[in-house]
């Protein structure tokens, strides 16, 4: 399916979908909410089958954080992009790890690099970071490291 | 039936580990093939390509003169700041004002040998030298200093 | 030499042993370093403890050993008069070791030789 | 012509002459004692040396080649480091098994030399079971692993010697069955017995099949008693770091160092003894000028020679296989190597009896 | 699954067995770098793996975020150094899809031309690191042998061995090296007869197949639950190869194969990169000749500004699929930058496969996943 295919065919199933314009793939607006459904409509749909997580990834816009997933079929060869807005204060969302495992180690880093907690994930704790580093998120825009950060 | 193939497994087994064998045998009986670079022996013979990046170098001729102008394209170019221009005025013979640079510091501690900085320089004042035996007990003697003593611009360099 | 040489020899070796050790304590000064203390685990101290009750699978193989083990002293003897005692040794060890094999068999197919 | 025998026994003599009978002995077994220490720590630097140079020449590379001529003093160079160096005793270890490992690893390869015949007749001990003797030493070997192993209170140590354990006892098995095939043929446990038997021939080459198969047999399983690779399980350095030796350092890493390669070099003279002659030279039924040629090398060097060649196989399979995993490796022991040795064993009877050897 | 709590002692399962938990690495010699594994044991079996990852973490997305688009590429050859140069070839096109240059099409060729070199020299350092976690040392060195041969090549055109730093948006840094297309010629000559060594050395090996076969294996479906990618996942039959499905450069008009196999097992993967060499022996093949004359660089501007918005691109490194996602704000920095690291999807199946196996399994295991630590810590 190409792009406005893959749009008109998520929006027959998930009418309340929202899309966001002027990327390379079609790029699917989630909520917290009802996010998990659509993630498992996504997954699970024959028509859809998104298998493959390749790339998930947060970006901290100041104001707010923004999940980003990035899915493709291997059956059918499309891709989507979905994206989560959330709160910057206290982030939560659903995990995603029981439809794509690879998630797991994703969810785990993005937690640490940003501080998203990851409801009914199975093993959220630190991963790259070393212990005692919970509170301070990284890739934030507002970390500030005087010691081993080099500003140039 | 069993026997047959158990002791045609071992017969295949031995077969495939004596290959193995008869290779490395090959190589024992032949001392040409050894590759091994006798390293600073060779050093007089060691040629390395022209391209080679080994260290940031600023070119002086006879008259100890360079090439720089001190327009810091090679310190903005810089992904890890290694290149440092520090610069000065001169008073040119008109009486003008001009920008030249007192020193131009350079952090090989720090860098990656990226050569965007020669990519970036207007006027061709650095280049990339061969050298590449840069070891030192103290990193401290990894900050050089590029411009030499006493050096000034080349005549028609802009 | 005879016998007595297996006295020199040990004596010989604890020397060789002792000697080496005492040099060497001789030879160098040892600094004081508390991690030098921690076994060795990568660089990450040692969690849990290191003498456990050891996964028997280790041990049935030590078992297994000690009957064939036996059976091989009896082997050995029997080797040295197989040649004068003629056929009547071949057959009664052929029968010696078809009874072993069928241990071996049993103890094969009850899985004592499967590494868990 | 020179022998060991009749120098060892010039100084007989000439000891015996000048004072009693105890002193003699007493005085001899000094000397002798030196000597297997000086041919400890010789062969101890030559070995190691001849490994490095044998992977650098298979691995395409130089070796050692700096210190004196060839590199020839690299190993001593190597030893000198190894005496400068701190012993480690970690702090939870059992300090008494920690200290007593390597010393009782160097103890019992040095009683593995007792029956081994260097040259024609030079024998510290001919005992008249030998083969049996240097069976049960061997065995031995695995006691100092599994002590290292355990005191050192560390886990690699710990599997590495529960590895070994469960190895070299299995091995042990193999190893006494190839010896069989010889001992039946011969008929007689004693080493100069079986070096004699072999005047008019090696058994390698009177033998047919099935001596070949013990061969082949035994030197897989001494490959698997002294811990060499493609069976170094107890010290796999990519799964266990050092394995046993793990918490070992300075000299008493040395002495294990040591200790394995003397115990490469007994178990592959008893090999060369056993099947290839050992000091006997080579004979070719009739060939009179031939077999006189081969008459005028020296029994120890014959010996030596042998020894060497089999050494030298050995360090071949090092730098050529990969590791065996543990089950595989016990399952070929148990499943291919003593079945076949039990029947090899049946079959060199049957040809012992019916003679069909030459 | 258990938590961190309880593999923190050695436990007692209903059997009456005691369970060991022992560290392997971060300075272990089967780790190739500092990957820390706690691995829980029962016996010789492995009960859990569980990575601890960080030792080499060195932020490069936060360092990214101050660096230029022309300065951020050079800091991607140090993630998968053994593929630096398909790093900095991933980022190059992400930047350039951003800015809409169009490369010239002998930098297109250049750049597959290096990108195939790469790979052959990371699979090699592979092969020969492998070999030797089994425990046959001799392999590593024929393979360095042949690596040391691209490493001159590459010396030759680049100035540099391992990061070579070749890559700008719009093309290449510089022409190639006028010996360039003989000692490519020369290298494949040689190369062919070497390769059959391989076989002998370790492939037919029948130990070495023991060690391989039936050991580790990941079904299809799990290979995509977790991302796996690259020559991982290809060995489970799954179609994955970027260069295939995703043609970038001038990857569409070459003839090759993607290299399937289907046990899944650490033998498939083996079979999979040992054929991918030759693979990528073809490619170059088809290419050293026929080099189009031109320029090697297209004209940039020389401050850079990516437009507002996201750009993704991706390609296929000796690893899998490495991915780049550029948050732009317009400005001349990325406001975001996210590297999809093979290694790092690569890793996380290791404690899946590692399960109910001994010790010296996990090392085929990770010597098949071929991981390469500071492209999973990045």
């Amino acid at each position: 399916m190409n792009r406005e295919e893959l749009k008109a065919a998520i929006t027959g199933k998930w009418p309340s979908a929202v899309w966001e314009e002027g990327n390379e793939w079609a790029t699917l607006l989630g909520e917290p909410e009802p996010f998990p459904h659509m993630m498992t409509l996504l997954r699970q749909d024959p028509d859809l089958q998104m298998d493959y997580l390749f790339c998930m990834t947060c970006v901290d816009w100041k104001t707010h954080l923004t999940m980003v997933y990035h899915l493709r079929s291997m059956a059918h060869r499309h891709e989507l992009t979905v994206k989560v807005k959330l709160d910057r204060t206290n982030p939560q969302i659903e995990t995603v790890s029981h439809l794509w495992r690879t998630a797991e180690f994703h969810e785990r880093e993005v937690y640490e690099m940003f501080g998203v907690r990851f409801l009914n994930h199975p093993d959220l704790r630190l991963l790259i970071l070393p212990e005692g580093w919970e509170g301070k998120f990284p890739l934030r825009k507002d970390f500030e490291d005087p010691v081993n950060m080099i500003r140039l | 039936m069993g026997v047959i193939r158990y002791l045609r497994d071992i017969w295949r087994g031995a077969v495939s580990l004596a290959r193995g064998m008869r290779r490395t045998l090959y190589y024992f009986l032949r001392p040409k093939e050894i590759i091994t670079q006798q390293y600073p022996d060779n050093r007089l013979t060691l040629n390395l390509p022209e391209r080679f990046k080994g260290e940031v170098v600023m070119p002086h001729n006879e008259n100890n003169e360079h090439r720089c102008t001190g327009c810091q394209a090679c310190e903005l170019a810089c992904p890890n700041g290694s290149l440092k221009v520090i610069y000065k005025y001169e008073i040119t013979a008109e009486g003008k004002k001009k920008k030249a640079i007192d020193k131009l510091v350079y952090h090989l501690e720090l860098c990656t040998m990226c050569n965007l900085c020669i990519e970036a320089c207007p006027s061709d004042a650095i280049k990339m030298a061969q050298t590449f035996e840069h070891s030192v007990f103290d990193r401290s003697q990894l900050i050089k200093i590029l411009n030499k003593p006493g050096s000034k611009i080349m005549e028609g360099v802009e | 030499m005879g016998a007595a040489s297996l006295i020199m020899l040990m004596l010989a070796g604890f020397t060789f042993a002792g000697m080496a050790i005492f040099i060497s304590s001789l030879l160098n000064k040892g600094s004081v370093n508390r991690q030098k203390g921690e076994p060795y685990e990568c660089g990450i101290p040692t969690k849990g403890k290191t003498w456990i009750q050891f996964n028997v699978g280790y041990y049935l193989f030590a078992l297994i050993f000690l009957i064939f083990d036996v059976e091989l002293i009896f082997l050995f003897p029997w080797a040295v008069a197989a040649k004068q005692t003629g056929w009547l040794a071949l057959w009664e060890m052929v029968i010696f070791l078809l009874i072993l094999f069928l241990g071996f068999l049993y103890a094969h197919k009850k899985g004592a030789l499967k590494w868990m | 012509m020179w022998s060991f025998q009749q120098a060892a026994q010039q100084i007989h003599e000439w000891l015996s002459e000048r004072m009693s009978a105890g002193w003699a002995l007493a005085l001899e077994m000094v000397l002798a004692g030196l000597m297997a220490i000086g041919l400890f720590a010789m062969l101890g630097l030559i070995l190691v040396l001849m490994e490095r140079k044998v992977s650098a020449r298979m691995q395409v590379r130089l070796g050692p080649n700096r210190v004196g001529p060839k590199g020839m003093l690299q190993t001593a160079a190597d030893t000198l480091k190894l005496l400068l160096k701190e012993g480690l005793t970690p702090d939870g270890a059992d300090k008494w098994l920690f200290h007593a490992a390597p010393i009782m690893a160097i103890v019992v390869s040095m009683l593995l030399l007792a029956p081994i015949a260097f040259a024609m007749d030079f024998q510290l001990w001919d005992v008249n079971i030998g083969v049996l003797y240097v069976s049960a030493m061997s065995s031995l070997m695995v006691i100092s692993i599994l002590m290292a192993g355990w005191a050192s209170n560390s886990k690699y140590s710990l599997l590495g010697a529960m590895r070994s354990g469960a190895q070299i006892v299995s091995y042990e098995l193999s190893a006494g069955l190839s010896v069989l095939t010889v001992v039946t043929l011969t008929g007689s446990l004693q080493i100069s017995e079986i070096i004699r038997s072999q005047a008019d021939g090696w058994w390698i080459f009177k033998g047919h099949v099935p001596v070949w198969i013990a061969f082949v047999i035994f030197i897989i399983a001494i490959t698997a008693e002294t811990n060499r690779a493609p069976f170094d399980l107890a010290e796999a350095e990519s799964e266990l770091t050092a394995g046993f030796h793990t918490e070992y350092s300075g000299i008493k890493f040395a002495l294990f160092f040591l200790a394995e390669y003397i115990n490469v070099f007994v178990l592959c003279g008893i090999g060369a003894t056993l099947f290839l002659g050992g000091p006997m030279p080579f004979h070719i039924g009739s060939w009179e000028g031939l077999n006189r040629i081969m008459d005028w090398i020296p029994s120890s060097v014959w010996f030596f020679g042998k020894t060497f060649l089999l050494i030298f196989v050995i360090m071949w399979f090092r730098w050529t296989f990969p590791r065996l995993r543990i089950d595989q490796l016990l399952n070929l022991e148990w499943k291919y190597l003593l079945p076949l040795g039990m029947v090899n064993v049946l079959l060199a009877a049957l040809i012992a009896i019916k003679g069909w050897h030459f | 699954m258990y938590h961190e709590t309880e593999i923190l002692e050695t436990r007692t399962d209903a059997e009456g067995h005691e369970w060991m938990t022992i560290n392997v690495g971060p300075q272990h010699p089967a780790t190739h770098g500092v990957l820390h594994l706690v691995i829980t044991l029962d016996g010789e079996t492995i009960v859990k793996v569980d990575p601890h990852l960080g030792y080499i973490h060195r932020s490069i997305e936060k360092m990214c975020e101050s660096l230029s688009y022309r300065q951020f590429i050079y800091v991607t050859s140090r993630m998968d150094y053994l593929s630096a140069h398909i790093n900095n070839h991933g980022c190059a096109l992400c930047v350039e899809k951003g800015l809409q240059v169009e490369v010239p099409p002998r930098a297109q060729v250049i750049r597959v031309l290096m990108d195939e070199l790469t790979r052959i020299a990371s699979h090699e350092l592979w092969w020969g690191a492998m070999a030797m976690d089994l425990g046959a040392f001799t392999p590593f060195f024929y393979a360095f042998r042949e690596r040391e041969m691209i490493n001159d090549i590459m010396e030759e055109t680049c100035g540099a061995r391992l990061t070579m730093n070749y890559m700008v948006p719009g093309g290449v840094m510089h022409d190639i090296h006028p010996n360039f297309q003989r000692r490519v010629k020369e290298f494949l000559k040689d190369y062919k007869r070497k390769i059959s060594e391989y076989d002998e050395v370790v492939t037919e090996n029948i130990i070495f197949q023991n060690r391989m076969k039936g050991i580790g294996i990941l079904s299809p479906e799990d290979a995509i639950s977790y991302g796996c990618s690259g020559p991982v996942a290809r060995g489970s039959g799954v179609h994955c190869d970027v260069r295939k499905h995703y043609p970038y450069e001038i990857y569409s008009s070459l003839q090759f194969d993607e290299v399937l196999e289907s046990g899944g097992d650490c033998f498939a993967r083996y079979l999979v990169r040992m054929r991918e060499m030759k693979e990528s022996v073809r490619i170059i093949e088809q290419l050293i000749d026929n080099i189009p004359e031109g320029d090697f660089q297209a004209k940039t501007k020389a401050v850079l500004k990516l437009p507002k918005g996201e750009f993704y691109s991706k390609v296929e490194t000796a690893r899998g699929e490495f991915g780049v996602y550029i948050v732009s704000d317009g400005g001349t920095t990325p406001y975001r930058i996210k590297f999809r690291s093979p290694g790092f999807s690569n890793l996380s199946v290791l404690d899946k496969l590692a399960r109910g196996n001994k010790i010296g399994d996990l090392v085929a295991i990770m010597g098949t996943l071929d991981l390469v630590i500071p492209d999973i810590d990045r």
